[in-house]
């Protein structure tokens, strides 16, 4: 209960931000531009975290690669961001992006096709990851991948998705990635206005999934998903088909953080292979494990604490930052067996 | 009674040179009660381990009704209505009794019938009933992680009743339980029988008396010798590598 | 001597053992009977040191040992089969023995004794533990312990999955073992017959807290059987 | 007691990136601390904002609007890596900041709220292929050009075949390779470029590879015994901070193209490595090309400022134009409407001792062209 | 006072030896770099004596042009007023083949091999008589081969057919690309030649596929003992203890900063520091132990049984030690020099060249494959090891000290962590990064190799490693390393728990 309530107060708080962003600067209440934009950026990665904790917590599939899919998701949408620049490019061509006017392309690829419909980039911020990872996940949930196995073979996927990104030759604009967008849906990008809707999109899709993962863990597919985590082979013997239950979560999240992507580029203005690199799909992990594995608040709980924490901290602290954070890592599982929601269950529990 | 007969034929497993079923042939007719006895090691674990697919027989055709049993994977096999009580006793440790119970009870099992499933009145009795059978009623609530040997035992035998299947495969029922509760258990078993087969591997001799059907002995992963519990006492060849003198 | 004297323990905030007191001298064999659940095992693993008790005292050899870790404990002559095999999966039968020669002098070998008792270990040294058969691996882990020559054993329910004939040698050997060469016995067992033939004192649990307990020829087998069914 | 001016520091403390960026760091910090020392601006004592975007380009654009937004800078130093420029380039152009960008880079940019310190491709790559192909560098014919992947090493490549093309080298003799970001296993393509270099014409290696990849680049060089006189290698991103790393006796002779070298004999610079090395405390610290351009970015917004007599945004950006520093370089800089600096072209030889001997410059410092005329689409451009 | 006198004086004052031909070159050492160029090519084709040291110190920087404009040799620092006499590129092609003429009939065998090549490089059909005269006298079989190969190009660059047939000959025998390029340059130069040199280039192209071969395989075996190397710890601690260990990397950085402490620590001992690096590995194993046995003690106890929190726990280990690093060391590389007998490269048969470091590294990764294998199969420790890794409440029962043997594991796994920073110190950065390229690989290895099995982490690496390799050149290096990405993957559907996968019973649970 007393979980349900403080989801609820921060839900709230955060729904306020926008609109206290809105007081005169010289209000005591006037929240800066500035937290709107990384809160939108948290509400982001707090989904991606969910989306995790979903495959993580309740089915046991540590992914690595998380990041993949949301990296695709933004790539999804990056490209229709890049679409909609047109002719407003520095070489002036109608069609083609700078980067392949400026890489000698004479037309666009057929996969950049389609794009310029906001629905179809959008779908496709959902069906390109959440495809991958059936296909990824069906060969390796019906070969029995399991455990560190299947962590590290998601960790070679993002791996090999960032050096495929990397290279020029692939059109997805190599190392630079997409930036210099302008707008979304008629919106000019860079304004205070454009950024409140995208902080509430990404508010209600938080909101939404969560409700979405609460759900889905109460029914019996969430308990056969926690049996498939302790004794998989278990599972079997009572007729369950693993390999079905498995993929339906592991797709299902895929596509959550596909749309965690897709909400955080036009947030930060940039997409770009980094977002694949593996240290970014293990950051989501210890987010995941900071909150508290397998409490869905506590994933949310984690992304948002990690990155107010780091965002603080390197500015506050700039060379010591890395120290302090890494402390924490290290004396959050000492302290707190169940991550930082064991400090809300002690608090409120009994 | 309609039900399957379930058939071994020549069946064979080796690992890594290591013959544990040797040319295996033994029919259970539908509604039998079958209890196999032998020596530690001869391969009444595996011959199970072939029925429900997680190994697969080097040679030899292995059938239940139908339907070839070394060609599906374990979870059609469980479909086909054959449940199985393991050896050693494992259930799910982050669930509660109530939900293992649940988590068995007989319904459809892909992924969106398990989304839409709603616990009823119908269910949640069946689940009741069983939990009072294997004397779990107290403890439905707590996780099953936290349970003793011997209630994890009877878990397990619960979760395969629930499963309510065609052929039961019960592994070593009444290890750690008290005397009573061996009569309880065979009480129990001879009661499902008749409606459904099944074979119970045991090497507690008072129990397979009390069970009072054909006992199949087995040895080195062959048939050493079947028959009534006193014929099989009888017989040299038993006494030599399984009873004692 | 082994002194269990009225020892708690719980396990979160559930208690399961309350009070419980036990003692074997050298050469005899102590028998705890109950139904499941009631703490034979949890007893046992605090007579090992795997459970931290709440209160009470363990002495062994006059000495205190409730705050031993478990290795001190075994290296002071205490040997443990636990229940439900615990054997090591990924080690072969011969390293699985090994292991127990921690305590023992550099050198040392596995007591041939050990594979007169259960044959069939000789012929799988090579093989990995975890492949056994259910009764094989119970055998090894009797062995097992066998192998450190403890001069306290405790048995957690030693014959389970066990063949008959074996399970006959197993009470020999118990019974070697406490009459001649003086070992103390703790054996908590569900086969009542198996466990009265060999035991000179026998303790009945019921719910965490001894219910019966007395001298094998002087107790009322009849209040036991009750007790074990209720 | 006036309030302070702000200055934003960029740089990565941490992450891939550190190694490079740290330095700047420090040098932004040193000149915060040399102009106090001479009584601030205007009046006015200058305060350092330092932060640590992590070498995580999201992460770049998050802190620019941070030092922005929150703690209202005047000015930035900062970034660099392209991509990290192109991440915070949105942010600056939103909210009217000033960034001073101190690396050389590929061009093809120029926004109202950048100045670009560092080289164009015509200050630095043109000129050093130049030289390779001089009889003094060899008289190359065939062009190994190894690169990170990245649009640096891409555009000067880019521009540098159209500009060997112009000269008469055909296409069949230059090869690209490229590699990722902090490649170390450089044993394939260095004997792939001993058999580009066995076919009968001298062959010339143009490195365009990044950071960290650098070192085990150079061992591999000199472990299979690639000798300057042989097959000389001239490089774009090697400067004193990364040859500090290795052992360079084995490289001598091989090549680096710069605007500054440490070794530069020039009254400003005597003053820049004494400045330097009393604030680092370590006299055997080096400077390098980006120092250089940090500080002379640095004293030219300091006129600017001055000129302009405020730190608001749009007059000093005016009055940035046209500001002349004499620079450690031996030159006189000049800011010019582009928002690039003049610069002269300098090519180093590398010393056993770990520094660059001066071997060719340019008369005078060149103006950059941050629009390469060998690419055929800035002819399309729409002018800002 | 004492480096005055040192200071040999070689004052060459032109007036003194007026009508000298030596001398009246001199002055052209301190022009212009083509006026040096001349005058060096001029001096090697004088032959007197008196240049070789001449042109050695030019070569060194040890030539000075002193106050007056005369040319003086220093054996240390420049006395004031004098310049260091500078060159470029140009001028050491030329001084390189003069110094070979120079030093053609020198004593030392090294020497003259290396002149031998130095003629090839520089060749001119002058140069045949000398040549003729240095392979009459040479004994050493592989000299012999050099000056024979310089004598083949020389007479290639004479102007007679018939002598350029005998080099075309001479060069076709050979096994190096740079004969193929001379004649190559031949090719376009006399055209009527070109059915000749097409059959030597034929032969030398066919050994020389023979020694690409073989060399990509050397290739491929170096990039696979480091990538064991770096997974060998990560096999301990990850694949025998369980524990992810995200701060494997980190170990790996520190071993590779003890070697460069070390090697400072050494610097200003003259004879210790040739061997500063044979230290720096027991040095480094120590301190990487010491460290994972107090991170085991400290943290990680706490936590067996909960791998996830272990990973947030090493995560955070690593961040604070790769900063810590980084604060003390500063962000810059650190240099670790490699001693002489690990430069260069080594010439096999065949003129099949291998890199020295690359060979030493290889020998060291097996080596300490070796003693891991033998710490964790043949002895108590290693016994104990693994069982208390299987059943560590268990393995108490039985006496094990289990906290002891954790430690001395998770030490153990550490230590090798920090040897192969020692090894890695030689071909890549010292930096705090250093680590963080290398854990990806080390897990993928340790995962496709099969966890917990030594056997699989070293074929799991060689195959990775000359798989790699093989595909480089067809593919380029960005697209190898996603081959090998995808053919692992790939791979693990058909063996789901890798390589050496750990079968039976016990595996299944
Ligand atoms: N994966 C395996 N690898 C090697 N040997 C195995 C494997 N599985 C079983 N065995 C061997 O096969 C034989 C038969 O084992 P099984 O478990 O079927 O015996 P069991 O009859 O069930 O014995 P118990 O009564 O002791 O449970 C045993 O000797 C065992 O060691
Ligand atoms: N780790 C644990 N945490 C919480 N409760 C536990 C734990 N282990 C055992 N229990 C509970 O303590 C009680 C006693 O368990 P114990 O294993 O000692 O019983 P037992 O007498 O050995 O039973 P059996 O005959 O079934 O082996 C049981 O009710 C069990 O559920
Ligand atoms: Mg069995
Ligand atoms: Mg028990």
């Amino acid at each position: 209960m007393t979980r349900r309530l403080v989801l609820l107060a921060c839900v709230v708080l955060l729904a306020l931000i926008p609109i206290l962003n809105l007081l005169p600067d010289a209000s005591p209440f006037h929240v800066s531009d500035f937290i709107v934009s990384i809160c939108g950026k948290w509400i982001c990665y707090a989904i991606l975290a969910l989306a995790l904790d979903l495959a993580w917590g309740y089915a046991g599939i540590l992914s690595l690669g998380h990041g993949a899919f949301f990296a695709l998701g933004g790539y999804a949408i990056g490209m229709h961001l890049m679409r909609l620049i047109g002719p407003r490019g520095v070489y002036g061509h109608p069609i083609l992006p700078d980067f392949m006017v400026f890489l000698g392309y004479t037309e666009l690829p057929w996969y950049w096709l389609g794009f310029d419909w906001f629905i179809f980039a959008f779908a496709m911020a959902l069906v390109v990851p959440g495809l991958l990872a059936l296909v990824v996940g069906y060969l390796a949930f019906r070969s029995r991948i399991t455990g560190v196995y299947l962590s590290i073979i998601t960790q070679a996927l993002t791996y090999a998705l960032m050096l495929a990104f990397f290279r020029n030759d692939m059109g997805f604009g190599g190392n630079n990635g997409f930036t210099d967008f302008k707008e979304l849906l008629g919106m000019p990008l860079n304004t205070p206005a454009t950024r409140s809707v995208l902080f509430y999109a990404s508010l209600v899709v938080l909101v939404l999934a969560y409700l979405m993962c609460a759900a889905l863990t109460r029914t019996k597919f969430g308990r056969v998903l926690t049996a498939i985590r302790d004794a998989e082979s278990r599972v079997r013997f009572l007729g369950y088909d693993v390999t079905q239950h498995k993929l339906f979560v592991f797709v299902l999240s895929a596509m959550l953080a596909g749309v965690a992507g897709a909400l955080y580029v036009p947030q930060v203005g940039i997409i770009n292979p980094g977002e694949f690199s593996p240290g970014n799909s293990i950051e989501a992990v210890v987010w995941v494990a900071f909150g508290g594995r397998g409490t869905l608040v506590g994933a949310i709980l984690g992304a948002f604490s990690v990155n107010a924490i780091k965002t603080w901290l390197t500015s506050f602290a700039p060379d010591l930052w890395l120290i302090v954070l890494g402390c924490l890592f290290i004396a959050v599982p000492l302290l707190l067996p169940r991550g930082l929601i064991g400090l809300l269950r002690r608090g409120g529990g009994k | 009674m309609s039900g399957n007969s379930l058939y071994l034929d020549g069946v064979s497993v080796v690992f890594d040179g290591f013959q544990a079923l040797n040319n295996l042939s033994l029919v259970v007719e539908p509604g039998e009660l079958r209890a196999i006895i032998g020596p530690n090691g001869a391969g009444k674990t595996t011959m199970m381990d072939v029925i429900t697919g997680k190994t697969r027989p080097t040679k030899g055709t292995v059938r239940f009704g139908e339907s070839d049993l070394t060609r599906m994977d374990e979870a059609s096999i469980a479909m086909l209505g054959i449940g199985r009580k393991f050896q050693k006793p494992t259930v799910f440790d982050a669930l509660t009794v109530f939900e293992n119970l649940e988590l068995a009870l007989k319904a459809p099992r892909g992924p969106i019938p398990c989304l839409r499933w709603r616990l009823n009145g119908e269910a949640r009795t069946a689940i009741e009933r069983t939990l009072a059978e294997i004397g779990l009623t107290e403890r439905a609530r707590d996780r099953a992680g936290l349970l003793s040997h011997g209630q994890r035992q009877w878990l397990e035998i619960g979760m395969l009743l629930m499963q309510d299947p065609q052929l039961l495969l019960v592994d070593e029922p009444v290890a750690g339980m008290t005397d009573h509760e061996t009569e309880l258990t065979a009480t129990l078993l001879r009661g499902i029988a008749g409606a459904r087969s099944v074979v119970v591997v045991e090497h507690d001799l008072e129990f397979v008396r009390a069970l009072g059907h054909r006992v199949t002995v087995l040895h080195e992963g062959s048939v050493l010798s079947e028959g009534s519990i006193d014929h099989v006492q009888n017989d040299q060849r038993v006494i030599e590598v399984y009873l004692g003198r | 001597m082994l002194d269990v004297r009225a020892i708690d323990l719980s396990y979160g905030a559930s208690r399961c053992l309350r009070g419980v007191s036990l003692s074997v001298e050298p050469g005899k064999v102590a028998a705890v009977l109950g139904r499941n659940g009631v703490g034979k095992s949890s007893l046992l693993r605090s007579i090992m040191g795997l459970e931290r008790i709440g209160g009470g005292g363990i002495s062994w050899e006059g000495a205190d040992i409730s705050t031993l870790a478990p290795s001190e404990r075994a290296r002071r002559g205490i040997g443990y089969v636990p229940q439900g095999r615990e054997i090591f999966p990924f080690l072969t039968v011969q390293e699985n023995l090994e292991t127990a020669l921690a305590a023992a002098p550099r050198g040392s070998k596995v007591p041939g004794e050990v594979f007169d008792l259960f044959p069939i270990l000789r012929d799988f040294l090579r093989r990995r533990g975890g492949d056994l058969s259910g009764g094989q691996q119970q055998q090894l882990a009797i062995a097992r312990a066998l192998t450190a020559r403890p001069r306290l054993l405790i048995l957690d329910e030693p014959t389970e999955g066990i063949q008959p004939n074996v399970i006959k040698d197993i009470g020999k050997v118990i019974q070697y073992l406490a009459r001649d060469r003086g070992f103390a016995v703790v054996l908590v067992e569900q086969y009542f017959e198996f466990a009265r033939d060999l035991a000179d004192t026998i303790t009945v649990m019921v719910r965490g807290e001894v219910a019966l307990a007395g001298k094998t020829d002087a107790l009322d087998e009849a209040a036991v059987r009750k007790l074990l069914t209720v | 007691q006036a309030t302070p001016i702000k200055v934003g520091v960029l740089h990565s403390l941490s992450g891939t990136m550190a190694i490079s960026e740290t330095a700047l760091r420090d040098t932004v910090l040193m000149m915060i601390e040399w102009q106090n020392a001479r009584g601030g601006i205007l009046g006015r004592r200058l305060e350092a904002v330092v932060v640590d975007p992590a070498s995580n380009w999201p992460l770049f654009a998050e802190k620019a609007r941070e030092l922005l937004a929150v703690s209202k800078v005047d000015v930035t130093f900062g970034c660099w890596t392209s991509v990290s420029r192109k991440s915070v380039l949105p942010v600056f152009e939103e909210l009217n900041g000033l960034l001073f960008y101190p690396v050389q880079y590929e061009g093809e940019e120029e926004s109202k709220n950048i100045f670009y310190t560092g080289a164009a491709p015509n200050q630095q790559a043109i000129p050093a292929v130049e030289y390779l192909m001089s009889a003094d560098g060899g008289g190359a014919k065939r062009i190994a050009l190894l690169g990170t992947d990245y649009v640096y090493p891409r555009t000067t490549n880019r521009i540098l075949r159209g500009y060997l093309n112009s000269k008469g080298i055909a296409d069949a003799d230059i090869i690209e390779e490229y590699t990722p970001f902090g490649h170390s296993d450089w044993q394939g393509i260095v004997s792939r470029v001993k058999t580009f270099a066995s076919q009968g014409k001298k062959t010339a290696i143009v490195s365009t590879i990044n950071g960290d990849a650098n070192v085990p680049f150079y061992r591999e060089l000199g472990n299979q015994g690639i000798k300057a006189e042989d097959i000389p290698c001239v490089a774009f991103s090697v400067g004193e901070e990364e040859l500090a790393g290795i052992d360079t006796r084995p490289l001598v002779g091989h090549l680096a193209a710069w605007n500054y070298f440490m070794s530069v004999q020039s009254p400003a610079n005597t003053e820049f490595l004494a400045m330097w090395r009393a604030y680092i405390k370590n006299p055997r610290r080096v400077t390098n090309d980006p120092m250089e351009a940090t500080l002379t970015g640095f004293k030219m917004w300091a006129q600017a400022v001055a000129q302009a007599g405020t730190t608001a945004v749009d007059p000093v950006r005016i009055a940035m134009i046209g500001q002349k520093v004499n620079s450690p370089c031996g030159y006189t800089e000049e800011m010019h409407a582009n928002h690039h600096l003049s610069k002269p072209v300098m090519i180093g030889e590398i010393q056993a001792d770990g520094q660059f001997n001066i071997i060719s410059k340019t008369p005078t410092a060149i103006p950059a062209e941050n629009w390469s005329p060998f690419i055929p689409e800035n002819a399309n451009r729409r002018r800002p | 006072m004492l480096r005055l006198l040192m200071l040999l004086f070689l004052l060459m004052a032109p007036q003194a030896h007026a009508q000298d031909a030596f001398s009246e070159l001199l002055p052209g050492l301190t022009g212009g770099f083509a006026q040096q160029a001349e005058t060096v090519e001029r001096l090697g084709a004088l032959g007197d004596p008196r240049a070789l040291p001449l042109l050695r110190a030019l070569g060194d920087t040890r030539l000075l042009r002193g106050p007056d404009g005369t040319v003086i040799v220093s054996p240390g620092q420049p006395p004031p007023g004098s310049d260091v006499i500078r060159i470029n590129n140009r001028v050491r092609g030329a001084l390189r083949g003069a110094l070979g003429r120079l030093q053609l009939g020198s004593p030392d065998p090294e020497e003259r091999l290396r002149a031998a090549e130095a003629i090839l490089r520089n060749r001119s059909a002058d140069d045949i008589p000398i040549l003729e005269a240095a392979l009459g006298r040479e004994t050493d079989a592989r000299i012999r081969d050099r000056l024979a190969l310089a004598l083949g190009g020389a007479r290639l660059a004479a102007a007679d057919p018939a002598s350029k047939r005998i080099g075309i000959l001479a060069l076709g025998r050979s096994t190096s690309p740079e004969a193929r390029a001379l004649l190559l340059q031949e090719r376009i130069a006399t055209p009527d030649l070109a059915t000749d040199i097409d059959t030597a280039i034929a032969s030398i192209d066919q050994r020389l596929a023979l020694r690409r071969a073989a060399e990509t395989a050397f290739q491929g075996l170096s990039l696979g003992s480091v990538l064991m190397l770096a997974a060998l710890g990560l096999a301990v601690t990850f694949g025998v203890m369980g524990i992810i260990n995200m701060a494997h990397g980190e170990f790996v950085m520190l071993g590779a900063y003890t070697t460069f402490v070390v090697q400072e620590l050494c610097r200003d001992i003259p004879w210790l520091s040739p061997w500063s690096l044979p230290l720096a590995v027991p040095a480094a194993f120590m301190v990487t132990a010491l460290i994972g046995a107090a991170m085991e003690r400290g943290l990680i106890r706490f936590l067996y049984g909960r791998p996830l929190e272990t990973l947030l726990l090493t995560f955070g280990v690593g961040m604070v030690l790769q900063q810590v690093v980084r604060l003390t060391f500063g962000a810059q590389n650190r240099e670790v020099i490699s001693p002489p007998w690990m430069q260069g490269t080594l010439v096999l048969p065949g003129e099949i060249t291998i890199t020295q470091n690359r060979a030493w590294i290889i020998l060291f990764a097996l080596f300490v494959l070796l003693a891991t294998l033998a710490a964790i199969r043949l002895t108590r420790f290693g016994l104990e090891m693994r069982a208390v890794v299987q059943n560590r409440r268990i393995a108490a029962t039985m006496g094990i000290r289990t906290g002891r043997v954790d430690a001395m594991t998770f030490a153990f796994g550490s230590g090798i962590a920090g040897l192969a920073g020692v090894a890695l110190s030689q071909i890549d950065n010292v930096s705090p990064n250093l680590g963080t390229g290398y854990i990806i690989d080390s897990f993928m290895v340790v995962v496709f190799g099969g966890v917990g099995s030594l056997m699989g982490t070293l074929i799991g690496a060689f195959s990775l490693g000359i798989f790699n390799k093989l595909l480089e050149p067809y593919a380029g290096v960005v697209l190898a390393k996603v081959a090998v990405l995808v053919a692992i993957m790939i791979f693990i559907q058909r063996r789901p728990k890798g390589l050496f996968a750990l079968k039976g019973r016990a595996a299944d649970q």
